[in-house]
This record gives structure tokens, C-alpha cells and sequence, in this order.
């Protein structure tokens, strides 16, 4: 078995053993065992791929293997990594636990809950090891179906209606990513030779402009989507504000970067010829993002509205560092994903235990949280202050290097528009602050709030494991920007050539 | 062959009877009159059948065994269709085709 | 010399943090505040040694200061030109604001034993009280602009902490996020500033941007924008953050209001040291503010000016006595920047950068001095009115004695340490700009009178009837006072008078010396000042009612801040939030989303519509069916025929 | 001669088969659609197949058009006239029977059919009972037997499925009614809500 393989092998088999427990229980002691697993298999992925780079291994992708699956097609189960992906594979494994150990509260059905949790992890695991696009296409469809149940069943809310919008506009645009992966697959063999689906086949295709025209934009709003790209977003907030916390931890945390980091390995790497001629107008949509939905931020009540606008916002800067073309906004956009991953976790799991104990999720109707929950409140505060950009967090790191990146490329439109999404670091600050200030300080609004009590071990063991985190990439930085950037010389050789 | 009638009469004759049966299974309502309906459309498809083997292929016999094994359909068919009815009708009492649709919910 | 140690400076005010924020709610309170105390003594002791060992021993060397590097490491690599790293850059100016951060940070977590006695968070307390001077140390060590701004945003936040540390009140909850935002907002322009010099220069190390020879002072003076260079630009950009952080007109609002938090944190955050951050970044930058920017640096010669005018009128009518204070630091700051912004580059030129760092640090001493005093008044007396005191020269001698010292510094009377560092200021402006000296004697003549109205309303004037008698604060608190009055008086002339020995331009060390005409003047203007303030104050009189129903309008202009919060607020709420961010986020709920549900919504529809089709009833699909064959046959026909 | 009953016999067809689906009595449309039956039959005669005219009499009037009469005894009141015709349905489907029948009619009408003019086979019965029988070349035995296979499945079917008890009139009977309603209000046309409503 080889070690990315385990990747998926590890949930599955928790799958099973979820399936055969008998109590909700078991099922959750199952479940946190198995993410547990993962996450150190993760992590020794991750440590494994340093062996392997400092062993001289200048491969693009590493720990390659391939399975003929679909002969006729040529669809293989090709996996792979690079630095990029092992990263974000470290971020899943640690979100997954930690999103584990969120939702120790669940008991209704709890057996399916954690089943449909999981199976999502598969299929975003899947996605991160695959370089087959049709292989990936299956993972990523995976992680997006048990979204709806989980989101139908065990949310709240106008539950149903957010399901069922998040599910059609992912669908949605998984249909228009689909032709635009096809549309690759059929001209593969435009240099000779057979239709391919591997990424790295792919990368050495002198594909057509005129293809790329049409399969760029395609692929890139495909994938947008999921990464909440402007105007397609709308789903997220109402999705969010209905599901489960650890549904939405997963979600933004993870699912929301299947968008950007196949918006850059896909729609970028493959075709960066109508990636280039096109990027303005997909900047100006991600810099209108960026701003809006830190404006939109301001002006909602609900905490997670307002957590979940924020991510709209801080994923445009994302898929917007995406569209730079240099080594510097690109390492940014991988490190903006995993830093948004850990923080939007950290605020939708705090959110989920907040609105446990105060049964609403009205900053209005709350107050004072920090007198009553020191620690919440707390992990409140320094999830706000990464989230703001504050230094010693992740996020600063990342939007630092977007914002250095953005400002390499000296034409003037793109100056303009890295000027706009710089100036969302002040708006996310505005509503941050706001809502922090109204939720945790001032004087406590309701009596029966002065009875809640604090954090317990489940739920410390969640933000530890996620402020950790942060903390971590957020003081030393340097290694995980090192890995990134090693395995962005080979897409960025390709845009040399341009 | 019958003397002085070709093909052509035959056919339109059958043709005429199909399209009657046809107007009655669109508009009748009850479901006896619908099979008595279908019953004419079998009977000028069974005159096609024979007609043609008669005037054009009379060295065969396939059109006459069609027939032939038709008319064996047809009497299954209504058997087995006037049970339906009757059971709809001990159940529901009623066989109008248009109530009768308990199966699209 | 290794000076490889003074990464402990920085670095045990962190360790100091990490425990009290994490294990400092499960121990006794003194405990946290004895680490946090114990640490930043330690620190002090370092940067003392280290100031002696740098002046006297190992910094000059061929007549000129060297920029010592004792510790680097790479900290965030950017592409090949473009990294962070985070190190210790020792050079006369970084050296001078470590003594001055570590002696003020060290009183005041002296003197918050007494203060803040008894308080809930006590551990809290001093555990942001750390984070402050992890970060203020951090950054006056900086070795690069990325550097400088990664403590800056954590001084902000540490701010924001402190000034909120009352997290219940409202005004300070609310304080504390208006600090923050107006400073994030002068960052946003600082970090466009660093973006574009990065840009321009390739790099951001302190060392190849101020070389006076460098390729930097060269690479950003075309292309520009409006009539000025890039460069110009991108120093104005970097000015704002200053700004922003130094309080200048017209980001000033927040600081006022940062008079929320305890006081303790008002004489260390916005009077001696946070504040003076913006001062310290021109002062850093300042080769390439003069050299490739001459138009920058006019911007903040007039920033400077008018802050310090505009300030010091505000002050007279206000009657929060940390109000008071808090534009008397605006003002102050002014002048520092105003110096920089008349200085010149070399040593007798660059007198205007040696007074506003010499003015930097007698008044982080005068000002934390006033503050603690206040600081004293208010725990005595619990008000920050003046109107609620009056008299409490009796009940409080220490108090009374050292604030009087300060108020004096703070006038400019000889040989007072104001008097000295404001000397020099008033020089270098009275070399450079006629306009703006006369503002800032102005300035000077006003800042007496309004220190003075100060004092003798607290100390002399009408005695109140209080609740229970005031007394005099305990030793905690005390002795910090004693020890900055004494720092007030000597840190002037008395025995440091060759500040020029220590910090210049362009780092060769040179004489000073006292112009007797500018300080005869400055002195005269201040002791008009003060005789005002005793006629009108000293004893309790009807005057000053007089004077400011004959001022009216005016007088109600100033007390109310000439309406620049208004202002502000209108500008946030009604246009920010009201035109923009409402706006937006009912676009987006209703239009986007909107767009959205009406694509599902037509969906629907269309599907309702096409879904009569398969109704059930069996006449239906026969129908269609021999309809479509019918059409089909037709179909056929027709194209097979033709 | 024979031209002339051909006529006779078209026009009966013709005739009847329209009154069979337009008839608001059931029972005289189950007796006209015997008329018809029987008028193809003659067609049969006609075309000299003795035989198949014999099937036709036998299985189709004699079985088939009994059959219905029957199940038209069964459910339905015979003094009561079925509901008129809605126009709108009369006139969609007389329109699409017309224009299928005038399209048919005029292809019909275009084309030359050829015969190939072989001679005629033999249809007497005992040709035909040969060649039903038979698995050579002209030979039919396995529809046959296909057919008989129906017949069989179909004859199980529809005892299994009129044998059925109402289970659905009267749960709480003891004993399994077998018998029809007889009140007049069995027989009234019901809404879909008393469908449903008998149905739970």
C-alpha cells in the first residue's frame, strides 16, 4: 500500500468501523481514532516529502502511482503530490480532527452524521492526491455530495433551501468544470500521441488558444464557485448559516480551497495562455469580491453571515493571487488557503459553541461572552485578530505575500486593483472588531447568559489543535512558504515561456 | 382476391377503421369502451395483414399466421384486461380512465 | 562587543506574555505581575548595558555610529530580492528608544501594583502589558521596514487590548476598536508605501534604503504621479501609517479616546512610547525622506506644525484631566515631527533630528511622569474631572511635587528637560521655516498656559468637599513618580546636554549647543503662559467663565473637539456603513442572491409548466404519441419527397 | 358480385365501427363492435381465407366480443348513458385521427403496390395445421409455441387477478365479500377524494 493510497484506504475503513458501532458513542470514539490516524498519516506525508526533496528528488509530483481504470478513456487512478498538495493535505487532516472532536455533541443520528463526515474527507483527500482530472473530478464530486445531507439532515435554520441551493450552484458549476476538463481530455492529443487526463501529461500539451479561450473561463468559474468567486457565492453564506459546525468548519475550511487549488493547478497551469489574456476581467471580479464581501461583512447581524461573507472576501484574495502569474502572489494564494482554512475552522467551530450554549447566533441578543466564557471568548478574540491580519497569525503571512506578489507586476490596472484588495484589510477590521466587540465585550445583555459555563475537554481539544495552527504557520513561515514555492518552479517555467 | 377490389380499397378500409379506433381511445372515457377500442385497431391491422399477403406475397403465408397469432394476443390480452377492469372496478369503484390514477402520486 | 544577547530583550517579554495569557489565570495575580515586572527589568538592565557599551565603547568607530547587526534570521522569503527577516538592528536611535522603552515600561508595571490593586484581570493585565513591550521592543530593533510593520500592527493590537482592558464599558470597548480601525487605516496606507518601495528598491532592509549613497535614493524619482515621484509618493504612504500611529491631525481622533483604558497604559502606550512610533519611523527613514524625497518630508514638516497648533488649542478647554494630557502628547508629537520635517542631513544641519529625538525621549520621561500623576489623582480622587478637584496639593505632596516638575518640563522652563530638547526644536525651525516656528512659540506660549490651568486646578484652586479624603498613593506608585521626576529634570542639560554626542543625521556625533536668543525668547513666551494660567486659576475666579462666554462660538468649538468626531462618525456611519456596506450587503442578499433564486425560481416554473405534460392520463400520452407520429410522418414525407 | 358485398361488408365495418366509439350506451357499442368483428370475418371469407374467418368468428365475436359483454354487464349500469364528449377533447382527437387518417389514406392512395405473382399457397387447414406445426422453411412453430406460452400466462394472470378479494371494501369483515355492490350509489362517478378516501 503505498503511503497516498493510505490516504484514502484510512477513512474508508473508519467508514466501515463507523458502520458496524453500535452507539453514537462508539461511533464518535471510532471516529475520532480514525482522524486521529489520519492526521498523523498526514503529517508523516508531509515529513516523508521532506525526506524525499532533501534526497534530491526534483520531480514535479512525488510518490506517483498509476492504475489503468477506465481503459477505454484512458482514465487512470493516477496520484501524486507536490508542495502544495501535501500542504493542504496537512490542512485537511488537522480540520477533519479537529472538526471531529467539534461535533462530539452530535447524538441524533449520529452514526450517519459521522459517516457522511468522513466520506466527504475521502473525497477531499482524493482530490488533493489525484493528477488524473477525471479522477479528481470523482473526488471532488464526493466531497460535494454529502454536503446536501449533511447540511439537510443535521442543520438548522431554513436548512432544506440552503442545502439544496448549495448543492444545484456547486452542481451547477461542477457541470460547466466538467466540460472544460473534457474539453481538455479531447485536446490532449493535439501534439500527437493519446488522450490523457494526467496533469502532468497535460502540462506538456501545447494546447490551442482558441481552445483555451473557451475551456479557461470555464474551468476557472467552475472552480470558482466552490471558491466563492463573486457573483457566484450566494450559496455559502445561507449554506454556512444552516449547517452543522463541523459541516461548515469542513466546508470552509476545506472544500472552499478544492475551488482555488484547482483554479490554480487546473484552469491556471493547464492553460495560462487564456489565463493571462483573460485575467483582467476575472481580476476585477475577485477585487470587487475581495471589497464587497468585506462590506458585506459589516452589516450582518448573524455570527456566521458574518464569518461566512468574511470568507468570501478572503477567497477572492485567493483566486485573485492566482491570477498574478508570479511565484511570489502564487505561494500567497496556497498560503491564504491553508491560513483561511485554519481560521474560518477556528471561527465556525468557536461560533458552534457559542451558539450552544446561548441558542442564538444574534450578536445583537449576546453580549459580554468574555465575563462569562474566558476561554471561548478568548479563542473568539484570537480568531478574530488572525482573521484581521494581525502578525504572529497565519493569515498576515499570507495576505503579505498576495499583497507583495500583487505588487510585482507593474502595470498599472493590476496596481490598482492589488491597491483595492489591500484596502480590505482595513473593512475586515471594521466588522471584525465589530462584531467581537459587540458579542464578547460591553455589559452582558441577557441574565440567563450569566450561568453558561465554559469550555469542555471536546471542545478545548478543537481550538487547541487549530489555534496551534495557526500560531505555528504563522511564526515560522518560512519552511511551509519553502515547500510551496519549490513546487511552483515548474508551473512558473511555463508562464516564463509565455 | 376479390373480384373488382384491389389492394387500395382494402387498405383504406382497414386505414379508416384504425383511425376510428384511434379517435375512440382518445375520447372514451371508460375503459371497456378503450379496449373495445383497441380491439379495432387489432382488427384493420389484422385486415393489412391478410390483404397484403393475399394480393402481393400469395406464394407465402406470413400474414395469415400474423393474423392469426393476433387474434391468439387479442383474446389474452382481453382477458387478462377485463380482469384488470373488473378488480379496479371491486376496488374503486370506478373504471373511468381518468380517476383512475392512484399510481402518479 | 557581542551583543547577541539583546534578542532577550524582546524575546523575555514574550515568554513574559505566552505564560501570563496562558497559565496566568490559575495563579495568585502577583505572580503574573511579578514575572511581567521581573522581565522587563531584566530588559532594562540589558538595554542600559547595552546603550553604555554601544556609546562608549564599540559604536564609533572612524568617527561615525555603526549599524550593528548582532542577530538576523530569515523570516518569510518573498521571491529572490523580497524577505522578511526578523533581527536586531542596534544603531544610536534604536538604542536610545529601547532605554526609553524599557526604563517607561518598567515603571509603569511598577507602579501598576499599586494601580491597579485588587483588579479582576490583573493577570491579563500584565500579560498585555508584555505583549506591548514584546512588541514596541520588536519593533524599534527592526532591521527592515517588514519588520517594523509587523510590530507595528502588534503594537496596535496591543493597544487596542489595553485601552479595552475595561471590556464592560462601552466608550472603552469602543475606544479601543476606534484606535485600532483609524490605525489600520493609516497601516493600509503604510503597507501600500512599503509595497511600493519594495517595488521600487527590491528590497526592504533598513541599511540599503538609508545608505545616503544607495541605489535607493535614486531608483523611485521618476514616473510619477500627479507632479511628484514615486518615491514621494510612497514616503507620503508611509508618513500616513506614521501618522496614524503618532496621532497627527487629521487621524488624531482616536487617541483622546484611548484615554479610556487604565492609566498606567496611557502613560506607556499613548504618551511615551506607541505614540512616538510614527516619530521613530520618519527618524528611521529619515536619509530617504530627505534625500529622495524632499516634498515627503515637507508634507510631515507641515502635518507636524499644524498638529502641534491645532492640539494645543484644543487642550485649553477641555476638563478630563487625561484629555488634557492626551492632546498636550498630540501636540508634543507634533513638534517631534515638525523638527524632522525641518531638519537637515549632517550634523549641525541635521539639528532638527537629534531635538525631536531628544525631545522623543525627555518627554516620553515628562509625559509618562503626568501621567502617572494623573494617574495618582485619579485613584485618589476617583475622577478624571477637574471640576471634582481642586486643593489636593495638601492630601498628596509627592504627587503634587513631581507633577509640578513635569508641568514645568513640559512648559520649557530651564533647566527643566522640555526646555532643552524644545530649545533645539525651535532652532532647527527657526534655520528652516519662519512660518512654523512662529507657530510652534505660539505653541509653546500655549502649552505652558494650558499645563498650568492643569495644575492649578487639581493642586490649588477651590477645595472640594470629597467623599473621603484623597491620600497620598502607595510606594508602588510613588516611586515611579519620583524616579521620573528625576529623569525630567536630568535627562535635559543636567548631564546628558551633548545629546548631539549620541544621535545625529547622518550618525557622526557633534556639539550643541544652547541659542540663547531663540531660548530667551521661548522662555519669556512660556512664563507668559504660565502668569495667565496663575491670574485665571491659582485661585478659584470668575474669569475664566468670563472669557469663555466672550469666546463662545470658538470656545465651544474647541472644547468639542472642533467636531472632528462628528466628522468622523459621519463619515463611517452614514457614508461608509450607510452608503456602501448596506447597501452592499442588501445587493447581495437581495440581487445576487436574488439573481440566483430567480434562476432556480424559473427553473421551477418551467418545470411545473412541462410537468402537466406527464399528467397520468393515458389519453395524454396516446395522444401526443400519435401526434408526434402523425408530425414525424409529415416530417418525412416532406424532406423525403423534396 | 362479389364487389358489391365487399362494399356491403366495408360499409357495415365502417359504419359500426364508428358508432362503436361514439355510442353513449356501452352495451350497444360492446353489440356494434360484434357487427364489426363479424363484417371482417366475411372480408376473410372473401379473400379465401376459410380458416382465419373461422378464428376470427369463433375467438374474436364468439370469445372476445362475449368477454366484454360480460365485464360491460359487470361494472357497468346498462340503462345509464356514458358522459357526453368534452368538444375540446372530440375535437383534438377527431383532428389527429383525421389528419392521420387523410396522410395514411393519401400515401396509400400514391403508391403502386406490386405482387410478385407467384402462385398461391395453400391456406385449407390442414396446410395451415402443417406449416403451424412444421420447423422447416415456411414453418411456424416456434411463435406457436410462444403463443401458447402466453396464453397460458395470460389465462393464470387473470384468474390470479380477478380471484382477488376486496380486501379494500370491508377490512373489518370476518368473512371476504366476494359479491358487487348493488345500491345505485356504487355506481356513481366519483370524485378523486373519495377514490383516496376508499383507498386508505
Amino acid at each position: 500500500m503505498d503511503i497516498l493510497s493510505l490516504l484514502i484506504v484510512i477513512p474508508v475503513l473508519t467508514l466501515v468501523a463507523i458502520a458496524f458501532s453500535k452507539s453514537y458513542k462508539q461511533v464518535r470514539v471510532i471516529a475520532a481514532i480514525g482522524s486521529g490516524i489520519q492526521l498523523i498519516q498526514s503529517f508523516n506525508l508531509v515529513w516523508q516529502y521532506l525526506q524525499e526533496r532533501a534526497s534530491g528528488n526534483t520531480a514535479t509530483m512525488v510518490f506517483t502511482k498509476s492504475y489503468v481504470w477506465f481503459e477505454k478513456f484512458n482514465i487512470h487512478y493516477d496520484i501524486g503530490v507536490d508542495g502544495i498538495s501535501v500542504a493542504l493535505i496537512a490542512l485537511t487532516g488537522i480540520i477533519v480532527s479537529a472538526g471531529v472532536y467539534a461535533s462530539w455533541g452530535v447524538k441524533e443520528q449520529a452514526k450517519e452524521f459521522f459517516i457522511w463526515l468522513i466520506l466527504l474527507a475521502t473525497g477531499v483527500f482524493g482530490f488533493f492526491i489525484a493528477i488524473d482530472l477525471f479522477t479528481m473530478f470523482v473526488f471532488y464530486e464526493i466531497a460535494v455530495i454529502p454536503m446536501y445531507l449533511l447540511i439537510g439532515v443535521w442543520g438548522s435554520g431554513k436548512k432544506e433551501y440552503s442545502a439544496m441551493k448549495l448543492t444545484l450552484m456547486l452542481m451547477g458549476a461542477s457541470a460547466i468544470l466538467l466540460v472544460a476538463l473534457i474539453g481538455l481530455y479531447l485536446y490532449s492529443d493535439v501534439d500527437g500521441g493519446v488522450r490523457t487526463w494526467n496533469i502532468l501529461e497535460l502540462a506538456k500539451v501545447t494546447m490551442p488558444i482558441e481552445a483555451q479561450r473557451i475551456f479557461f473561463p470555464m474551468a476557472f468559474v467552475g472552480f470558482g464557485a466552490l471558491g466563492a468567486l463573486f457573483p457566484f457565492h450566494t450559496w455559502s453564506p445561507d449554506g454556512h448559516a444552516s449547517a452543522p459546525t463541523a459541516v461548515s468548519m469542513l466546508h470552509a475550511g476545506v472544500l472552499m480551497k478544492l475551488g482555488g487549488y484547482g483554479a490554480l493547478r487546473i484552469a491556471v497551469g493547464l492553460m495560462p495562455e487564456a489565463a493571462q489574456e483573460q485575467a483582467w476581467f476575472f481580476m476585477i471580479l475577485t477585487g470587487i469580491g475581495a471589497v464587497y464581501g468585506a462590506f458585506g461583512a459589516i452589516m450582518q447581524t448573524d455570527l456566521k453571515y458574518i464569518n461566512a461573507y468574511s470568507s468570501v472576501s478572503h477567497l477572492a484574495m485567493i483566486l485573485f493571487a492566482v491570477l498574478m502569474f508570479n511565484v511570489t502572489a502564487l505561494n500567497g494564494a496556497v498560503m491564504q488557503m491553508i491560513s483561511h482554512g485554519f481560521i474560518t475552522a477556528l471561527f465556525f467551530s468557536l461560533i458552534g459553541m457559542i451558539y450552544g450554549r446561548t441558542h442564538t447566533r444574534d450578536i445583537y441578543k449576546m453580549g459580554g461572552l468574555m465575563k462569562v466564557m474566558p476561554i471561548l471568548a478568548g479563542s473568539y478574540m484570537v480568531a478574530s485578530f488572525a482573521s484581521l491580519g494581525l502578525p504572529g497569525f497565519s493569515a498576515f503571512v499570507a495576505e503579505m505575500t498576495i499583497f507583495v506578489g500583487a505588487f510585482q507586476n507593474p502595470d498599472i490596472f493590476y496596481r490598482i486593483t492589488a491597491v483595492l484588495v489591500t484596502s480590505s484589510i482595513v473593512i475586515t477590521a471594521v466588522y471584525i472588531l465589530r462584531a467581537a466587540g459587540i458579542l464578547l465585550m460591553g455589559p452582558i445583555k441577557n441574565e440567563e447568559f450569566k450561568e453558561l459555563s465554559d469550555s469542555v475537554w471536546y471542545e478545548k481539544v478543537t481550538l487547541v489543535i487549530l489555534i496551534l495552527s495557526i500560531t505555528v504557520v504563522g511564526m515560522a513561515p518560512l519552511w511551509l512558504s519553502n515547500m510551496i514555492t519549490d513546487s511552483l518552479t515548474p508551473m512558473l517555467q511555463r508562464f516564463a515561456a509565455l | 382476391m376479390i373480384q373488382g377490389i384491389g389492394l387500395h380499397e382494402i387498405l383504406v378500409v382497414s386505414s379508416l377503421m384504425f383511425f376510428l379506433g384511434i379517435y375512440g381511445f382518445f375520447t372514451r372515457k371508460n375503459l371497456i369502451t378503450i379496449l373495445m377500442s383497441i380491439e379495432l385497431i387489432l382488427n384493420s391491422v389484422n385486415i393489412n395483414f391478410v390483404a397484403f399477403n393475399k394480393y402481393l406475397y400469395p406464394n407465402m403465408m406470413q400474414g395469415h399466421f400474423f393474423s392469426l397469432f393476433v387474434i391468439a394476443i387479442a383474446a389474452a390480452e382481453a382477458a387478462v384486461a377485463i380482469a384488470i377492469i373488473i378488480d379496479l372496478f371491486r376496488n374503486i369503484k370506478t373504471i373511468d380512465v381518468e380517476k383512475v390514477s392512484t399510481m402518479k402520486n | 562587543m557581542d551583543f547577541q544577547y539583546t534578542i532577550l530583550i524582546p524575546g523575555l517579554m514574550f515568554l513574559s506574555f505566552v505564560y501570563n495569557i496562558l497559565w496566568g489565570r490559575t495563579q495568585a495575580p502577583k505572580i503574573a505581575g511579578l514575572i511581567g515586572t521581573t522581565s522587563i527589568l531584566i530588559a532594562a538592565i540589558l538595554s542600559y548595558y547595552t546603550a553604555y557599551q554601544y556609546f562608549f565603547n564599540v559604536g564609533l568607530v572612524n568617527g561615525t555610529f555603526q549599524a550593528i547587526i548582532p542577530f538576523k534570521m530569515e523570516w518569510l522569503r518573498f521571491n529572490d530580492l523580497l524577505f522578511i527577516d526578523m533581527g536586531v538592528l542596534l544603531d544610536p536611535i534604536s538604542i536610545m528608544m529601547l532605554v526609553v522603552v524599557t526604563t517607561i515600561s518598567s515603571m509603569v508595571h511598577i507602579y501598576s501594583f499599586g494601580y491597579m490593586h485588587g483588579d479582576d484581570g490583573f493577570p491579563r493585565f500584565y500579560a498585555f502589558l508584555s505583549l506591548f513591550s514584546f512588541s514596541m521592543l520588536g519593533l524599534v530593533i527592526a532591521t527592515n521596514i517588514f519588520q517594523m510593520y509587523v510590530f507595528w500592527e502588534l503594537v496596535g493590537v496591543s493597544s487596542f487590548l489595553l485601552i479595552g482592558y475595561y471590556y464592560q464599558k462601552p466608550s472603552a470597548v469602543s475606544a479601543a476598536k476606534k484606535a485600532f480601525i483609524v490605525t489600520r487605516f493609516a497601516d493600509f496606507g503604510f503597507l501600500v508605501g512599503i509595497l511600493l518601495i519594495s517595488y521600487i528598491t527590491g528590497t526592504f532592509d533598513f541599511g540599503l534604503l538609508n545608505d545616503p549613497n544607495g541605489a535607493a535614493m535614486t531608483q523611485g524619482a521618476g514616473a510619477g504621479f500627479l507632479g511628484l515621484s514615486v518615491m514621494t509618493w510612497a514616503l507620503i504612504l508611509m508618513f500616513i501609517g506614521g501618522a496614524g500611529k503618532s496621532a497627527m491631525f487629521p487621524l488624531h481622533i482616536w487617541l483622546p479616546d484611548a484615554m479610556e483604558g487604565p492609566t498606567p497604559v496611557s502613560a506607556l502606550i499613548h504618551a511615551a512610547t506607541m505614540v512616538v512610533a510614527g516619530v521613530y519611523l520618519v527618524a528611521r527613514m529619515f536619509p530617504l525622506f530627505h534625500i529622495a524625497a524632499p516634498d515627503a518630508q515637507q508634507v510631515v514638516l507641515a502635518v507636524g506644525g499644524f498638529t502641534s497648533l491645532f492640539a494645543a488649542v484644543i487642550a485649553i478647554t477641555q476638563i478630563d484631566i487625561k484629555r488634557v494630557l492626551a492632546f498636550s502628547t498630540l501636540s508634543q508629537l507634533g513638534y517631534m515631527m515638525a523638527a524632522l520635517g525641518a531638519s537637515g542631513y549632517g550634523a549641525e544641519e541635521g539639528i532638527g533630528y537629534t531635538a525631536s529625538m531628544w525631545h522623543l525621549f525627555t518627554h516620553a520621561m515628562f509625559k509618562a511622569l503626568l501621567f502617572l500623576g494623573a494617574g495618582s489623582i485619579i485613584h485618589a480622587v476617583h475622577s478624571n474631572n477637574m471640576t471634582d478637584m481642586g486643593g489636593l496639593r495638601k492630601y498628596m505632596p509627592i504627587t503634587h511635587l513631581t507633577f509640578l516638575i513635569g508641568t514645568l518640563a513640559i512648559a520649557g522652563i530651564p533647566p527643566f528637560a522640555g526646555f532643552f530638547s524644545k530649545d533645539e526644536i525651535l532652532v532647527a525651525l527657526h534655520q528652516s521655516s519662519h512660518l512654523w516656528y512662529w507657530v510652534e512659540v505660539v505653541t509653546a506660549g500655549l502649552t505652558a498656559f494650558y499645563m498650568f490651568r492643569l495644575y492649578f486646578n487639581v493642586f490649588w484652586g477651590e477645595n472640594r468637599h470629597y467623599h473621603h479624603a484623597p491620600h497620598e498613593s502607595g510606594l508602588a506608585m510613588t516611586f515611579p513618580l519620583m524616579f521620573l521626576a528625576f529623569m525630567a529634570i536630568v535627562s535635559g542639560g543636567f548631564f546628558m546636554f551633548d545629546f548631539g554626542q549620541f544621535i545625529s543625521a547622518n550618525l557622526v556625533p557633534y556639539d550643541i549647543h544652547i541659542h540663547w536668543d531663540v531660548a530667551g525668547f521661548s522662555i519669556a513666551v512660556a512664563v507668559v503662559g504660565i502668569s495667565v494660567a496663575t491670574v485665571l486659576y491659582m485661585k478659584p475666579s470668575a474669569i475664566p467663565a468670563k472669557l469663555a462666554n466672550a469666546f463662545g462660538p470658538l470656545y465651544k468649538a474647541t472644547y468639542n473637539k472642533f467636531y472632528f468626531d462628528e466628522i468622523y462618525l459621519f463619515v463611517t456611519h452614514k457614508i461608509v456603513f450607510g452608503l456602501i456596506a448596506r447597501p452592499s450587503a442588501w445587493f447581495d442578499r437581495h440581487v445576487v442572491d436574488g439573481l440566483m433564486n430567480a434562476l432556480a425560481w424559473i427553473t421551477n416554473l418551467a418545470s411545473n409548466s412541462i410537468k402537466g405534460v406527464q399528467s397520468g392520463q393515458l389519453q395524454h400520452y396516446a395522444m401526443s404519441f400519435v401526434t408526434g407520429s402523425v408530425a414525424l410522418v409529415l416530417f418525412l414525407l416532406y424532406f423525403m419527397t423534396r | 358480385m362479389e364487389q358489391y358485398i365487399f362494399y356491403i361488408l366495408a360499409s357495415i365495418i365502417l359504419v359500426f365501427s364508428y358508432l362503436t366509439v361514439t355510442s353513449r350506451m356501452i352495451l350497444r357499442a360492446a353489440v356494434y363492435l360484434l357487427f364489426v368483428l363479424i363484417a371482417t370475418s366475411g372480408i376473410y371469407f372473401m379473400l379465401n381465407y376459410n380458416f382465419l374467418a373461422a378464428v376470427q368468428l369463433t375467438v374474436y365475436a364468439g370469445g372476445i366480443a362475449v368477454l366484454i359483454v360480460f365485464s360491460v354487464l359487470l361494472t357497468s349500469q346498462l340503462n345509464e348513458k356514458m358522459e357526453k364528449v368534452t368538444p375540446v377533447k372530440m375535437l383534438s382527437g377527431g383532428l389527429i385521427a383525421f389528419a392521420g387518417a387523410i396522410l395514411t389514406i393519401s400515401t396509400i392512395t400514391q403508391y403502386e403496390f406490386v405482387a410478385n405473382g407467384l402462385a398461391e399457397l395453400d391456406p385449407s387447414p390442414k396446410a395451415i395445421g402443417y406449416a403451424m406445426l412444421s420447423y422447416e422453411h415456411n414453418g411456424y412453430v416456434l411463435p406457436f409455441e410462444v403463443i401458447s406460452v402466453l396464453l397460458l400466462a395470460a389465462m393464470v394472470g387473470a384468474i390470479v387477478i380477478a380471484k382477488r378479494p376486496a380486501k379494500l371494501l370491508n377490512e373489518d369483515a370476518t368473512e371476504v365479500d366476494m359479491s358487487f355492490p348493488t345500491s345505485k350509489d356504487a355506481y356513481k362517478s366519483r370524485t378523486k377524494e373519495e377514490i383516496d378516501s376508499l383507498l386508505k
